[in-house]
């Protein structure tokens, strides 16, 4: 191995989102030095900005106007009178929106540390929406039993992403921008580093460091209608899984309802959070039906499913009726304009209708992945289901499985999980750095292996365009592991994964330059794609319930009995999927397993 | 709008350029069939995975809020990927796409935005805040927060940066977007160090190299308005004394509620 | 922010200085200006003192804008602090040419 | 090339503003005459009051106006917060300029040819 050829840090951060850069401004805060990030695109470009509505936590600024009801006015809570949320609330609405298969002792922790995480944030700098008096304001959001999403207008994720990059600037951090990490590697369960192209120059280099960390975010690319970035390829799941590391409930892929129509862009729930209503066809709102006490505010699960079956049963709206009206009329121009104005852009921008005016299509997106890569509550990666860890490796957020999200994710404890365990993962990486981690050696010369690989990919001289792959791959997992799933399409939804995979042998690489190849890095998110896709229909197929966001049209009942355990997918030697399952942490006594209705 | 005429073949003129072959710039010629509801970034990603995989571009979100995407297209800085091609092929049925101007050309349209990420760091974008933190949040008015709106909107693009006529000169301008970020932490009532941005800003370089052509407000996709900030910061840096005790006095009040 | 100021402040001035100068060198008769008729003006101190000051700002805003025109390019740029010290030099050569010649017209 | 309202004010506003720089340093050398004595000033001034120099002038009061105008219209701009008026007030700018040099530099022709 070269020498030149090798970069070496005390810690990797792969992802420069929320979870990621958590993770090294916390590492490089608590006396770790040497904390460098990896991203492929520029950090300020991360997913997490995208999130708009609010990141949860029970900070008690908030109260409903008493006898006003569920969906009535909020008003700040005045000094001293009692509190309307409390932590155990939080866990049970997490819990239940979960549907039990989220981890009771990881939700704690995460319900508890919430508070202190947002507190940090505004601390930071970030800019809050604030009440009369002058705290942090807070909506309500799906799920959520009492108002606790803090908020900044509709561009939450942006300025909490914009605040922790600068500190970790403030930190001297460094950043790695643009660099796509295209392998990890993991000798006898310890971490040895990451071999990652320079996309500017299309070197390849080994990167080694005692620790890396994973902060990659979710794979809701796989998908034809999606509200995630080109970005969001599941690079880190497919790159842990090929290393060898376990997957978790990956089957579970949350829809979220309003995704705006045909082109998948959320539109926040911060919209019916504000009070705006799902209409079919009819003009009916049909949440009647489905919840009628959280009605539109039930969770992302649930109401997806709703407006499917109004699609299916003939009562979409738009030429194909594949639609949903979002009526956000009757909240008034001066509400829209103030909390929702990047909504309000989106709309007029891309489906050339104003909210204040007209009620907007939409359609359900996939939209957030809940499994990933297994961890403990402070970021270590398992390395198996009997709660064995992998030396130095760490991940957070979207890209990991704690699991606090179970089966299905409540609006606003996205932007709460990537922080609270990205911080988390972050200390936890500064004590294993301190406590003398070591650097060890890397066999081989896995740079040298990866700059073969994509050499061969380069010579690989095939008639398959990458991109019909993945377009292909997309109309399978919208079609046959979308929102509802059977036996039979789960089949032959693998059927045609496993035909995908043999046609992305015969492909072609139209650009073979060095300089700034996207066409190579997208070829190799490609091949990421088809290698989880396999695992979320593998994982649907064997989970025989519904549950969550998981619904079998052909069980379509929760199994307690034979299914409250976490699925976990292991790369077997000849390359498929082999599971095997670990069980959920429950507080039987304070939150045991009930009928899940709203 | 028939439903013919949005799904016509239009011409993507694409201004192509890789250091490593070409000697200048070229423009290549793309025919690329519409579909409602296109942008300019579906368009560019038809082309690079259907026609020539060798067309570069930055892209991610695909929704105006992540900043990969700005180019320059038709003669003015805008996002890909929240303009509608339909608006964009009026003439001749061709639309023009080219990199950022007044930046170094990596490849086709991305550019090199080293000194952007320079001057940006330069007027150190994180808040510093008071030595004494209280347990809970400071306290804000929303009116004090809503005037920060376009610097905490701002998503880092560079459309201002690169279409301002002082930075095709000099690059040593600190440039909107930084302005705009110092901006934000002058007038944020936690931070304590206003004294010092304006110190920054002050400088050769700094609000005093803004000649007011307001190239920024067109170009910016997001309808912020960075001149304003810099007339604003102008202002306080000509009464900074003043400004810092009134910011002083604010400060002693951060943990107390806003009065109604 | 020193140029700017001045460029600004000196700006305010000229609105003042040249309107007069231009509505009275070119407006008010006589039109066929000769020694006499400037020194007819000069003679009274309150012209002298308005001309002084127009001398003055006018020099301060040409030369702090040319200033700028100059080092917004980056090669000048880099020279700032020499190229400020010409334009000073040059501000107080051409005042006192300039303020000699007012001088001139009370022979 | 970034071109638009502003960019084009403010090609205007440096292009006249050097060349009332050059014109001032051209003044100032004119009337240092003085110096000389009187029958230099005159025999000098009277060189640039022939009617050419009337036409030269028209020009000048163009740059002169133009340039004036275009800072009140940024002072404006600056002490009263009117960037979202910055398209209406170049075309403001461009219109009272227009007028004025047609009136002023006509009133400067009509003395000329007239003999005032």
């Amino acid at each position: 191995m070269q020498n030149s050829d090798v970069i070496t840090h005390d810690v990797i951060v792969v992802g420069a989102g929320l979870a990621g850069t958590w993770a090294a401004m916390t590492a490089a805060e608590n006396g770790v030095k040497d904390v460098a990030v990896l991203s492929k695109i520029h950090p300020l470009r991360s997913h997490s900005g995208a999130a708009q509505g609010g990141i949860a936590a029970v900070l008690n600024n908030v109260r409903p106007v008493a006898g006003t009801g569920p969906r009535g006015p909020l008003e700040q809570i005045p000094p001293g009178d009692d509190p309307v949320d409390s932590f155990d609330l939080h866990m049970f609405d997490t819990i239940k929106g979960s549907d039990w298969l989220g981890d009771q002792d990881a939700i704690e922790i995460m319900v508890k540390d919430a508070p202190d995480v947002v507190i940090q944030y505004e601390h930071m700098g970030c800019v809050f929406s604030r009440t009369k008096d002058g705290r942090i304001n807070q909506r309500r959001f799906g799920g959520h039993s009492a108002p606790r999403a803090n908020f900044s207008a509709d561009r939450t994720g942006h300025v909490l992403l914009h605040t922790i990059h600068e500190q970790a600037l403030f930190h001297n951090v460094h950043f790695y921008a643009e660099w796509y990490v295209m392998d990890l590697i993991i000798e006898e369960n310890i971490v040895r580093g990451v071999v990652a192209i320079n996309v500017l120059t299309g070197d390849i280099k080994m990167l080694r460091a005692k620790a890396v960390m994973f902060g990659t975010g979710g794979y809701g690319q796989a998908y034809k209608v999606t509200s995630n970035a080109y970005a969001n390829t599941g690079d880190g799941v497919a790159l842990a899984y090929n290393a060898g590391a376990p997957l978790m409930d990956m089957e579970f892929v949350q829809f979220h309802p309003t995704g705006l129509y045909r082109h998948g862009f959320l539109m926040t729930e911060a919209c019916r959070g504000e009070g705006g209503y799902l209409i079919n066809k009819l003009g009916e709102r049909f949440m009647e039906k489905y919840a009628p006490d959280k009605m539109e505010l039930a969770p992302r699960d649930l109401v997806s499913r709703s407006e499917q079956i109004e699609i299916n049963e003939g009562r979409g709206v738009m030429e194909d009726g594949q639609g949903i009206f979002l009526d956000m009329r009757h909240l008034g121009r001066e509400k829209i304009l103030e909390r929702l104005p990047e909504v309000r852009d989106l709309a007029i921008a891309f489906a050339h209708v104003d909210p204040i005016e007209e009620p907007v299509p939409i359609q359900p997106t996939a939209h957030y992945s809940m499994g990933g890569i297994p961890t403990t509550v402070d970021g270590e990666v398992l390395a198996n289901a009997n709660g064995d860890l992998i030396t130095g490796f760490y991940a957070a957020g979207e890209v990991s499985c704690v699991s606090v999200h179970g089966a299905n994710r409540l609006g606003t404890n996205s932007l709460l999980e990537a922080s609270v365990f990205g911080r988390r993962a972050g200390r936890a990486i500064a004590e294993f750095i301190k406590g003398g981690a070591k650097l060890h050696p890397v066999p081989g010369d896995p740079a040298e292996k990866n700059r073969k690989m994509v050499q061969q990919l380069f010579d690989n001289d095939g008639s398959e365009l990458v991109e019909d792959i993945v377009q292909d791959l997309k109309m399978t997992m919208t079609n046959k592991v979308g929102i509802f799933r059977d036996e039979e399409g789960l089949k032959s939804a693998l059927d045609d994964i496993h035909k995908l995979q043999e046609r992305f042998k015969n492909i072609r690489v139209m650009d073979k330059s060095k300089r700034f190849n996207t066409n190579l890095s997208m070829t190799l998110e490609a091949s990421h794609l088809l290698t989880f896709s396999e695992l979320i229909a593998a994982g649907a197929l064997n989970r025989q319930e519904s549950r969550g966001a998981h619904s079998r049209t052909d069980f379509p009942k929760r199994d307690d009995e034979n299914w409250l355990k976490h699925t976990m997918a292991h790369k077997d030697e000849d390359g498929r999927p082999k599971f095997s399952y670990k069980d959920v942490t429950l507080y039987w006594d304070r939150f045991p397993p009930q009928e899940r209705k709203y | 709008m028939s439903n013919n005429d949005t799904q016509r073949t239009v011409t993507v003129r694409i201004q192509r350029f890789n250091p490593d072959v070409d000697k200048k710039p070229h423009m290549q010629d793309y025919q690329v069939k519409m579909w409602p509801g296109m942008t300019i970034l579906d368009a560019l990603h038809e082309i690079k995975t259907h026609q020539d995989g060798s067309v570069t571009y930055r892209r991610s979100c695909r929704h105006g809020i992540c900043g990969s995407c700005a180019m320059h297209i038709n003669g003015r800085n805008t996002l890909a990927c929240k303009t509608p091609i339909i608006n964009e092929v009026k003439k001749n049925n061709t639309v023009t796409i080219g990199p950022l101007p007044y930046l170094p050309v990596i490849k086709d349209m991305v550019v090199d935005r080293t000194s952007f990420w320079e001057q940006y760091l330069r007027v150190k974008p994180w808040l510093i805040p008071p030595d004494d933190i209280p347990e809970r949040e400071f306290r804000m008015s929303q009116e004090e927060v809503d005037a920060l709106h376009d610097a905490e909107a701002c998503i880092m693009c560079g459309a201002c940066y690169s279409s301002c006529a002082v930075i095709g000169l000099n690059k040593k301008y600190l440039g909107p977007h930084a302005l705009l970020k110092a901006f934000l932490r002058v007038l944020d009532p936690r931070d304590t160090a206003p004294g010092e941005r304006l110190e920054i800003v002050s400088q050769a370089d700094g609000v005093a190299r803004c000649h007011t052509i307001f190239n920024c407000i067109d170009a910016c996709p997001k309808g912020l308005n960075p001149t304003q900030a810099i007339e604003t910061l102008r202002k306080l840096a000509q009464k900074r004394q003043k400004y810092e005790e009134a910011k002083a006095e604010r400060q002693k009040h951060l943990n107390e509620p806003i009065p109604s | 922010m020193l140029t700017f100021k001045l460029q600004r402040w000196s700006a305010i001035a000229l609105l003042v200085f040249l309107t007069i100068h231009m509505i009275f060198m070119h407006y008010v008769p006589p039109f066929h200006i000769s020694f006499d008729v400037v020194q007819a003006r000069l003679s009274t101190p309150t012209w002298k003192i308005i001309d002084i000051l127009f001398l003055f700002s006018v020099l301060v805003h040409a030369m702090a804008g040319s200033y700028q025109v100059i080092t917004d390019f980056e090669s000048a740029f880099n020279y700032r602090k020499a190229l400020a010290w010409a334009s000073v030099i040059i501000v107080i050569l051409a005042f006192v040419y300039g303020a000699k010649t007012i001088w001139a017209f009370q022979l | 090339m970034y071109t638009s309202t502003g960019f084009i004010s403010w090609l205007l506003r440096r292009i006249s503003g050097l060349a009332l720089v050059l014109y001032l340093f051209m003044h100032l050398w004119v009337i240092g005459a003085a110096n000389s004595g009187v029958q230099v000033f005159n025999d000098r001034l009277n060189a640039v009051q022939t009617p050419l120099f009337k036409l030269f002038e028209v020009a000048l009061l163009a740059a002169v106006v133009y340039h004036a105008l275009d800072g009140i219209r940024l002072l404006l701009i600056h002490y009263f917060d009117l960037t979202e008026y910055r398209k209406s007030l170049f075309w403001a700018v461009i219109i009272l300029s227009a007028i004025i040099t047609i009136v002023g530099g006509g009133a400067i022709l009509v003395i000329a040819f007239t003999g005032g």
